[in-house]
């Protein structure tokens, strides 16, 4: 039992809360000063992760299909894609592709290649091979429509090979967010080898990429192995070392059992200890016990909202109801109470690192007696039992969650008891969850993707594009849906970042206006690394380059 | 011509000396004295009365948590989050700073309802088929006989996986699940235990008495089969709380914000090296629960014999 | 002796049957749509395909089988050694079943190993020891080892040996050292029963008259224990270890999920939740056949440790 | 260690051992002194709970551990043993002191071959031997008159009979050569036949070697037979002693005078006996050449289709019951008297053969066609602690038959069970009794009165009194035959002791091997036995002999 107090030189967490300009995303990664002074990198060494468990529900590591975000770590540094995003600005930056530009209408992209980069089976990388890769994947979206890279490739028609690095792509309607989708590990570039062999194979490791490291083993739940790549020469502007990796060989374990997971990292028996969910106080303290850095990068994307169901019929249709739920949540004590004290509190449906980021911190703020008068007004009355009834009828809402419920579904079901408001956790198995959702016999229910655009959201809250997913018709009355819709639109078919930033900011108001979306907590990542990990960096999307860290023997 | 002799002498039997005759001589039920008797005898055993107390503070936990404790089991005080067992908290409190010692009491209730639930299940459905299978005998025997391998043949806790998942998650189904499991035990031993009395003498006496085979079983079969029987159920009753806080450890328990004992272990266990009284307490709490019942039963044995 | 043996695989097998068939029908009569289950493990939205496709995608899965012949088809590729495919992995389940099988044998192995030395020594010393106290409250121990959840000892014995003292490895695979902890968790349930059964059989043998016998010819209490009591009393452990079997298995999904094991208990557990019906049906038909086999093996074994079997009483 | 040839084996004075169980305090030996010269024959006899068995276990060390003894010294070959630790007493034991144990067919280890069990015993008395122990164990086998030695040393006990599994026992108790053997009840478990061919073979080798032996039982008979000195205990006290002849013509002691009375061997001298007067009657209960073949358990050929192995457990067996009158059926381990009993019961079918009871041919009825007859025809089983349910009062067990068959009010069963409590003589009290609080022969009166609940006309007697102490024995049957004066009821008892069978039989058939091979009027059987097996029977009563 670590008994050391909390370690009085706190270290400080970068974590400021002001408020962002839309497209200058502030780099809320940690950057570790104290790695550059110490000295040259040094050679070798292999780096033991451990991350919470493998996705068991699509068990993929096929760069197109795979949303799980422990994946798209590895793949960030076996694949490599045409473009990269700088972490602190967002700005699109030179990978694989040096220049590229965009038609007028936005409908042609021209990418001048790098001439020098080869896969790791040898074959050089080429207009050719990009255009396979382009078209396979496009092939593959047609036969399983509710894959993740289908967005990212939307509006994608054909590309054209110009000369042996120069490749034009064609789309058949507007796609804002295309650009930023070549930054993704989702549209990396495989080998020709790696299309030829089918999508299963794909999933279980048949990839062959340009990445500094190669994937030498996948077992499923077990592990991955990733061996350094000799001949690596071609990072992208954001890397700090320019070729081969100083690591050797990366292992990493699927570690559930987190008391075993944080004891094997305290025994020095692994480099980096990378769960899902956020640190608890506890944790952080306990990992300070050895002078471990923690690292927090919070994920682009949509925070951890809770979406109503605003069906005829269902509680959450009257908006009184909606607004009184927005006032019930405690958000400040969530941070504080389920995570650490410096936790951020949330600040609107973005998280704080997604371009066009608008804080709405002045409508969430914590009001009992506000959200206990509007339910007032709307009929539902308190009893005696501390429940509020209307004509008999108690208001209860369901919220389903998949295998179990963690401490913040508690805390939030405990915030509501106060306000009145009975919050149902149904626990439910992988199969029922699924038919329990799209059946829509929920009240709230949440969901939520990471990736450094905005137009992330709509793959969740827009009908259109979510393959009209329950969750995106039943979350709005129609009145907010066409609002919605527009806005959506708007930041879709336009480049330009002045009108992105006015769309996107108009849909983050109406969100929180209408009380269609519930933000409850920052959607931090966070891992503790062991002291002798140096130059530890996030990229945008909030994974890590694995070329760059070296072990520092005398830690 | 010769007088009755009582002066004989059998160290077994307690030698009595009824000398009087008397035509009023009440008649009472062999019932009640069998009962003063073995109460009397249960007195003697100072750790079987330990045990009986510490039983009967679980079910007074079961059935009225709130005399036990006044702290609402539910309330979240993030702020008292992980506090070390005092004299406030006897257990300390959780990750959300619910009193710990309150959850375990309010565990008791769905921990003891499942248990209740489940031994009953294997109680009734596994006697019948005892009963049937060692009456009988012959085919209906081993008809039952491999159906009761075949249930032992299943990995217990994996079928009650199955079945949880087939008929949904909370108290109920688990209790079915955990029933299904202890079923076979009691199916042998009523079986042993019925076949083991019918050869007995005085059962072939009643058979010559013109009883019918109804009468046998109901006066003489089933009142000296069941003794195993009952010592058994005290004994599974223990089982099925491990049985059900396995299951409650792997997330088939009751609908959160409720808990039984296995949750509690489960959602401790996170907190192992930094509080490890979170995971350890319920779970001794849950080990001397079945330590006490397991010895009582064999307590029950011993005397019965 | 022949006829008997035949009888006893017959039922055997009829016993395996029997599991397989029950597993079937509570796994494929589950409420929740077999078809929906498996689309969405291989990635796809059930309600976003439409009519035509969900037909196509029943008839890949087999699903539009009636109950009985899609029993009798699975049956027919078990009986070819083909346990199908798994839904969430795609790949065969006899390839994932392969590489997780070793774990849980060694763990299953040592365990009973373990328990039964364990269980036999202990009942051994108990009954064997002179001093009062110190008998009884071996006595009551065993008690104490079934009375403590398997998951609990677990976290113990990590919180112990693993990170206050770190002689073991807390989890993972990777050789003998790793599997110490957790075979002792798994073997204390079983080895406990074992020592509460044994030690009233050694009591009782001590109280047969071949026991004063014995002290008659001049015996000490030593020689008595290990020529005459051992044999006799030990005889009932060998059903008991076919009894145990069950109780392994499923002590292993829970001592896996503890020490994060790879093996096929946590397989199970996982597979339950995730629905993948061929891959819970194949573990269920495997730990069957192993307390099928196993017990098939302590009947066969049984006459050759009591003579009284064997050889049967000639009337002379 | 061997004393010189005078000094006495075994030199007690003055013992006294009390066991404390719970929290009852037993004197089971008050004040006991007695000397065993070397080659002396002693016998000790008496009832159970005498304290006889106290004794012979503290000869050999092996009293239970909650025994104690307060008073007195133990002398063993010379050596004070009265506090001996359990080493001393093991270098004495099968070196000194050989036991030959009471129940042959438990007391061999059923998994051990019985040839390594007599191996054992040499090694532990002359260390170990080698390859010649082999040859050690099979010299003691032949001398201890067991065939074919090589063969029997491999087998396991259960392969082997009563008898011979009494010799091994002998085998291994001379095996250390003792001085002083001591037999606990060595044959009460066999036939007397058997019983008697053991005890002949004991005498001449105890005799050949000059060994003191010391027998333990309760049966007169062995005691006059076999001892050269007897002494007679009673609740721990050695009440008489002295050689056999004087005890058995001129008893000094009320109690052991008591003993002899109630033993059936001695009380009227044989010819006497069926003096009943053999008055014609109606004939109740008639046998006609009833057959009865059982298929054995064993091995039926490889494919089960061969004859399976059969076993003739009666062959044309025909006689017949008189009213008011006793037949007895007389005949050792497997003659088939109890396979007999249970055709007449209705709870076997013969293979051929009829049974006629009052005239009406009753083979092979339903259980339903038989059950009136239940009321007519009753059974006393032979093991009265078995035959109570012991949930049931004295109460409930006597009137149940009676609720069986017909509908009574309360006050009617306790009227009737009052009357039958009386006919059997037990007190009233009883009825409110436990059956665990009840002795061996209160308990049987207790079934004799449940079987007189219905008024039968036929009483089975299934060796009724085999499980009683000779004083008890006496007394039950003098009751059966009251009751069979009074109340005109016939008998068929079935019994191997002809001493019993000779206290009430009117009529005779000896049974050997499923076969009638002799069936007369008591007297005539006992006074000349026309059949040499029945002869043989006779001879092999203990105590004829006096």
């Amino acid at each position: 039992m670590t008994s050391s107090s909390y370690s009085v030189t706190r270290r400080r967490l970068l974590l400021s809360a002001s408020a962002v300009v839309a497209l200058s995303a502030t780099g809320l990664s940690t950057i570790i000063s104290e790695a550059k002074a110490a000295g040259a990198p040094t050679q070798g060494g292999t780096l033991r992760i451990a991350f919470l468990r493998d996705n068991t529900t699509l068990v993929s590591i096929d760069p197109f299909q795979v949303y799980w975000l422990e994946h798209r770590v590895v793949l960030r540094n076996v694949a490599e894609s045409l473009t990269d995003q700088n972490p602190q600005t967002g700005e699109i930056i030179p990978w694989l592709a040096t220049s590229w530009q965009i038609s007028e209408d936005g409908l042609t992209y021209t990418f001048n290649l790098r001439k020098d980069v080869t896969f790791s089976n040898g074959t050089p990388l080429n207009a050719e091979a990009v255009r396979i890769a382009f078209d396979s994947n496009k092939a593959f979206a047609a036969s399983v429509p509710a894959t993740f890279g289908r967005t990212y490739l939307a509006g994608y028609d054909h590309s054209e090979v110009v000369d042996d690095h120069t490749i034009r792509i064609r789309l058949s309607k507007q796609n804002a967010g295309f650009l930023q989708a070549t930054s993704t590990t989702n549209l990396a570039i495989l080998a020709p080898e790696s299309y030829k062999r089918t999508p299963e194979e794909r999933s279980r490791g048949a990839i062959i990429g340009t990445g500094p490291f190669v994937l030498k083993e996948y077992k499923p739940e077990i592990g991955i192995k990733l061996a350094r790549r000799e001949d690596y020469a071609w990072p992208s502007k954001a890397a700090l070392n320019p070729g081969r990796a100083y690591l050797e060989a990366v292992e990493i374990q699927y570690i559930p059992e987190e008391s075993v997971r944080s004891g094997q990292f305290l025994q020095g028996e692994l480099e980096l200890v990378w769960p899902r969910d956020p640190f608890s106080d506890v944790d952080i303290k306990q990992f300070q016990s050895i002078n471990a850095q923690i690292l927090s990068r919070s994920l682009p994307g949509p925070a951890l909202n809770l979406y109503p169901n605003v069906g005829e019929g269902r509680i959450l249709s009257d908006p009184l109801v909606r607004a009184a739920l927005q006032k019930a949540i405690d958000r400040k004590t969530f941070a504080e109470g389920v995570y650490s004290a410096d936790f951020p509190v949330v600040q609107g449906p973005y998280d704080t690192t997604t371009p066009y980021f608008k804080s709405q911190a002045a409508k969430l703020a914590y009001d009992p007696d506000g959200a206990a008068q509007l339910l007032d007004k709307a009929g539902w009355l308190r009893r005696d039992d501390g429940w509020r009834y209307k004509n008999g009828k108690r208001l209860t809402l369901v919220r389903p969650l998949q295998t179990a419920e963690t401490a913040g579904d508690v805390l939030i079901q405990d915030q509501l008891r106060q306000a009145g408001i009975e919050l149902k956790l149904e626990v439910l198995v992988a199969g029922e969850f699924l038919t329990f959702v799209s059946a829509a016999r929920y009240d709230l229910h949440s969901t939520y993707m990471t990736r450094a655009d905005p137009v992330v959201l709509q793959t969740i809250l827009d009908p259109r594009y979510t393959n009209n997913s329950a969750l995106s018709i039943n979350a709005y009355p129609p009145e907010t849906l066409k609002k919605v819709e527009a806005f959506f639109d708007a930041g879709l078919q336009t480049t330009s970042s002045e009108e992105r930033a006015k769309a996107y900011a108009g849909l983050q108001d109406v969100l929180i206006d209408d009380n269609v979306a519930f933000p409850i907590y920052e959607r931090l990542w966070q891992a503790a690394a062991s002291p002798r990990v140096r130059d530890f960096q996030w990229t945008s999307e909030g994974f890590a380059l694995f070329n760059d860290i070296w072990l520092d023997g005398t830690a | 011509m010769t007088t009755p002799d009582f002066t004989h002498f059998s160290p077994l039997a307690p030698a009595y000396d009824d000398r009087t005759d008397s035509d009023d001589v009440p008649i009472r039920s062999a019932r009640l004295r069998r009962w003063s008797e073995t109460l009397s005898l249960l007195r003697g055993h100072p750790g079987f009365l330990l045990a009986l107390a510490f039983i009967l503070f679980v079910l007074l936990a079961a059935a009225m948590p709130t005399l036990l404790t006044r702290f609402d089991p539910y309330a979240t005080v993030p702020l008292e989050k992980l506090r070390a067992p005092s004299l406030l908290h006897w257990f300390g409190t959780d990750e959300l700073g619910r009193d710990l010692y309150t959850r375990v009491v309010y565990g008791a209730g769905l921990s003891v309802q499942a248990a209740l639930l489940a031994v009953s299940i294997a109680f009734i459905g596994g006697s019948t088929l005892g009963l049937f299978s060692g009456f009988f005998g012959g085919r209906i025997d081993a008809v039952i006989m491999r159906l009761i391998d075949v249930m032992l043949a299943l990995p217990s806790l994996l079928l009650a996986l199955v079945i949880v998942t087939a008929i949904g998650f909370g108290t109920l189904p688990v209790a079915i699940a955990v029933g299904f499991g202890l079923l076979p035990g009691f199916a042998r031993t009523m079986r042993a235990e019925v076949m083991r009395v019918k050869t007995l003498a005085y059962v072939e006496a009643a058979r010559l008495g013109g009883a019918g085979w109804g009468r046998i079983l109901v006066n003489h079969i089933l009142p000296n089969a069941s003794g195993a029987v009952v010592v058994l159920a005290t004994l599974d009753f223990g089982v099925a709380i491990l049985v059900a806080s396995g299951l409650s450890f792997l997330g088939f328990g009751a609908a959160p914000p409720a808990a039984e004992w296995g949750t509690l272990i489960a959602n401790g266990r996170k907190f192992l090296i930094t509080a490890p009284w979170l995971p350890l307490l319920p779970g001794m709490f849950v080990a001397l629960a079945v330590f006490a019942l397991n010895h009582i039963s064999r307590t029950l044995e011993e005397v019965s014999k | 002796m022949k006829t008997y043996i035949i009888s006893r695989i017959t039922q055997a097998l009829l016993v395996l049957l029997g599991a397989y068939t029950i597993t079937y029908v509570i796994l494929y009569l589950l409420p929740s749509d077999a078809l929906s289950l498996m689309l969405t493990a291989s990635g796809v939205d059930a309600d976003t395909l439409s009519a035509a496709q969900l037909a196509e995608a029943r008839h890949h899965y087999g699903l539009d089988r009636g109950v009985v012949d899609q029993y009798l088809h699975l049956l027919g590729n078990l009986l070819r050694g083909d346990f199908g495919t798994s839904l969430s992995t795609g790949s065969s389940v006899t390839t994932l079943l392969a590489d997780r099988l070793p774990q849980t044998l060694m763990l299953a192995g040592c365990a009973i190993t373990l328990s039964v030395t364990a269980g036999v020594g202990f009942a051994y010393t108990a009954t064997w020891l002179r001093w009062r106290p110190l008998r009884l409250a071996l006595r009551r121990l065993p008690a104490l080892g079934l009375s403590v959840p398997v998951f609990w000892t677990g976290l113990l014995l990590i919180q112990i040996f693993s990170f206050t003292l770190g002689w073991f490895p807390s989890m993972g695979n990777k050789g003998f050292a790793s599997l110490v902890l957790p075979a002792v968790t798994l073997s204390i349930p079983s080895a406990a029963i074992y020592a509460q059964v044994l030690m009233r059989s050694f009591d009782d043998v001590w109280g047969e008259s071949y026991i004063a016998t014995a002290r008659a010819k001049g015996l000490s209490r030593a020689q008595i224990q290990w020529r005459h009591v051992l044999r006799n009393a030990a005889l009932p452990i060998l059903t008991l270890i076919g009894l145990q079997i069950g109780n392994t298995v499923s002590g292993a999904v829970l001592v896996e999920t503890v020490f994060t094991r790879v093996g096929v208990g946590r397989l199970a557990q996982e597979s339950v939740l995730r629905q993948d019906i061929p891959v819970v049906l194949a573990v269920v038909t495997i730990s069957a056949a192993a307390f099928v086999t196993i017990n098939l093996i302590v009947d066969l074994l049984y006459p050759l440790l009591d003579p009284r079997i064997a050889r049967a009483a000639k009337v002379t | 260690m061997t004393g010189t040839s005078q000094e006495p084996i075994i030199d007690l004075t003055d013992l006294s051992v009390r066991y404390h169980s719970g929290n009852q305090i037993v004197d089971a030996v008050k004040q006991v002194s007695l000397t065993i010269a070397p080659g002396e024959v002693v016998a000790i006899v008496g009832e159970s709970g005498s304290g006889k068995s106290t004794l012979a276990n503290a000869l050999i060390g092996l009293l239970s551990d909650n025994a104690e003894v307060r008073t007195g010294t133990i002398q063993v070959g010379g050596e004070d043993m009265t506090h001996a630790s359990e080493g001393q007493w093991r270098t004495l034991r099968g070196r000194v002191v050989g036991l030959v144990p009471q129940d042959p067919m438990v007391s061999l280890n059923p998994t051990m071959r019985v040839g390594r069990q007599i191996g054992e015993a040499v090694e532990r008395a002359r260390g170990p031997r080698g390859r010649s122990l082999d040859a050690d164990v099979l010299e003691l086998l032949e001398q201890v008159g067991i065939d074919q030695p090589v063969l029997r040393a491999r087998q396991y006990p259960h392969e082997l009979s009563g008898g011979m599994r009494q010799r091994v026992l002998i085998a291994i108790a001379i095996a250390g050569q003792p001085e002083l053997i001591v037999a606990d009840e060595p044959t009460s478990a066999l036939d007397a036949t058997v019983q008697r061919r053991i005890l002949d073979h004991l005498d001449v080798l105890v005799k050949g070697r000059g060994i003191s032996m010391l027998i333990i039982t309760h049966d007169l008979g062995v005691a006059a037979d076999r001892a050269d000195r007897v002494l007679v205990m009673q609740a721990g006290r050695i009440v008489e002693q002295g050689p056999p002849a004087s005890i058995l013509r001129a008893p000094a002691e009320p109690y052991t005078r008591a003993l002899i009375a109630a033993a059936p061997a001695f009380r009227a001298p044989l010819s006497q006996i069926g003096a009943k007067p053999v008055t014609a009657t109606l004939e109740i209960l008639r046998f006609e050449a009833v057959s009865k073949v059982f298929a054995l358990p064993g091995e039926a050929s490889w494919f089960g289709r061969g004859p399976k192995p059969l076993f003739q457990a009666l062959d044309q067996v025909s006689f017949s019951v008189h009213t008011g009158q006793t037949l007895a059926i007389v005949g050792e381990s497997g003659s088939g008297k109890t396979t007999s009993l249970r055709i007449a019961l209705g709870l076997d079918k013969p293979t051929s053969g009829r049974i006629i009871f009052e005239g009406r041919d009753i083979t092979g009825l339903g259980w339903n066609e038989f059950r009136p007859l239940r009321r007519r025809i009753q059974l006393i089983q032979q093991n009265p602690f078995a035959s109570l349910d012991p949930r049931y009062t004295v109460f409930e067990s006597i009137v149940e038959p009676l609720q069986s068959f017909g509908k009574y009010t309360a006050a009617e069963l306790q009227a009737r069970a009052r009357q039958l409590v009386d006919q059997v003589r037990l007190p009233r009290l009883a009825l409110n009794r436990l059956p665990r609080e009840l002795s061996g022969g209160q308990r049987q009166r207790v079934a004799i009165a449940r079987a007189l609940a219905l008024g039968p006309e036929l009483l089975f007697l299934d060796e009724p009194v085999s499980a009683l102490d000779v004083s008890i024995q006496a007394q039950i049957l003098d009751l059966l035959g009251d009751l069979q004066r009074d109340l005109g009821m016939s008998y068929v008892l079935v019994s191997h002791d002809l001493a019993v069978v000779s206290a009430i039989a009117h009529q005779i058939v000896v049974l050997r091997g499923g076969r009638v091979v002799e069936h007369g009027a008591a007297g005539q059987v006992f006074g000349n036995p026309q059949a040499a097996y029945t002869r043989e029977l006779l001879e092999a009563i203990p105590g004829r002999v006096a």
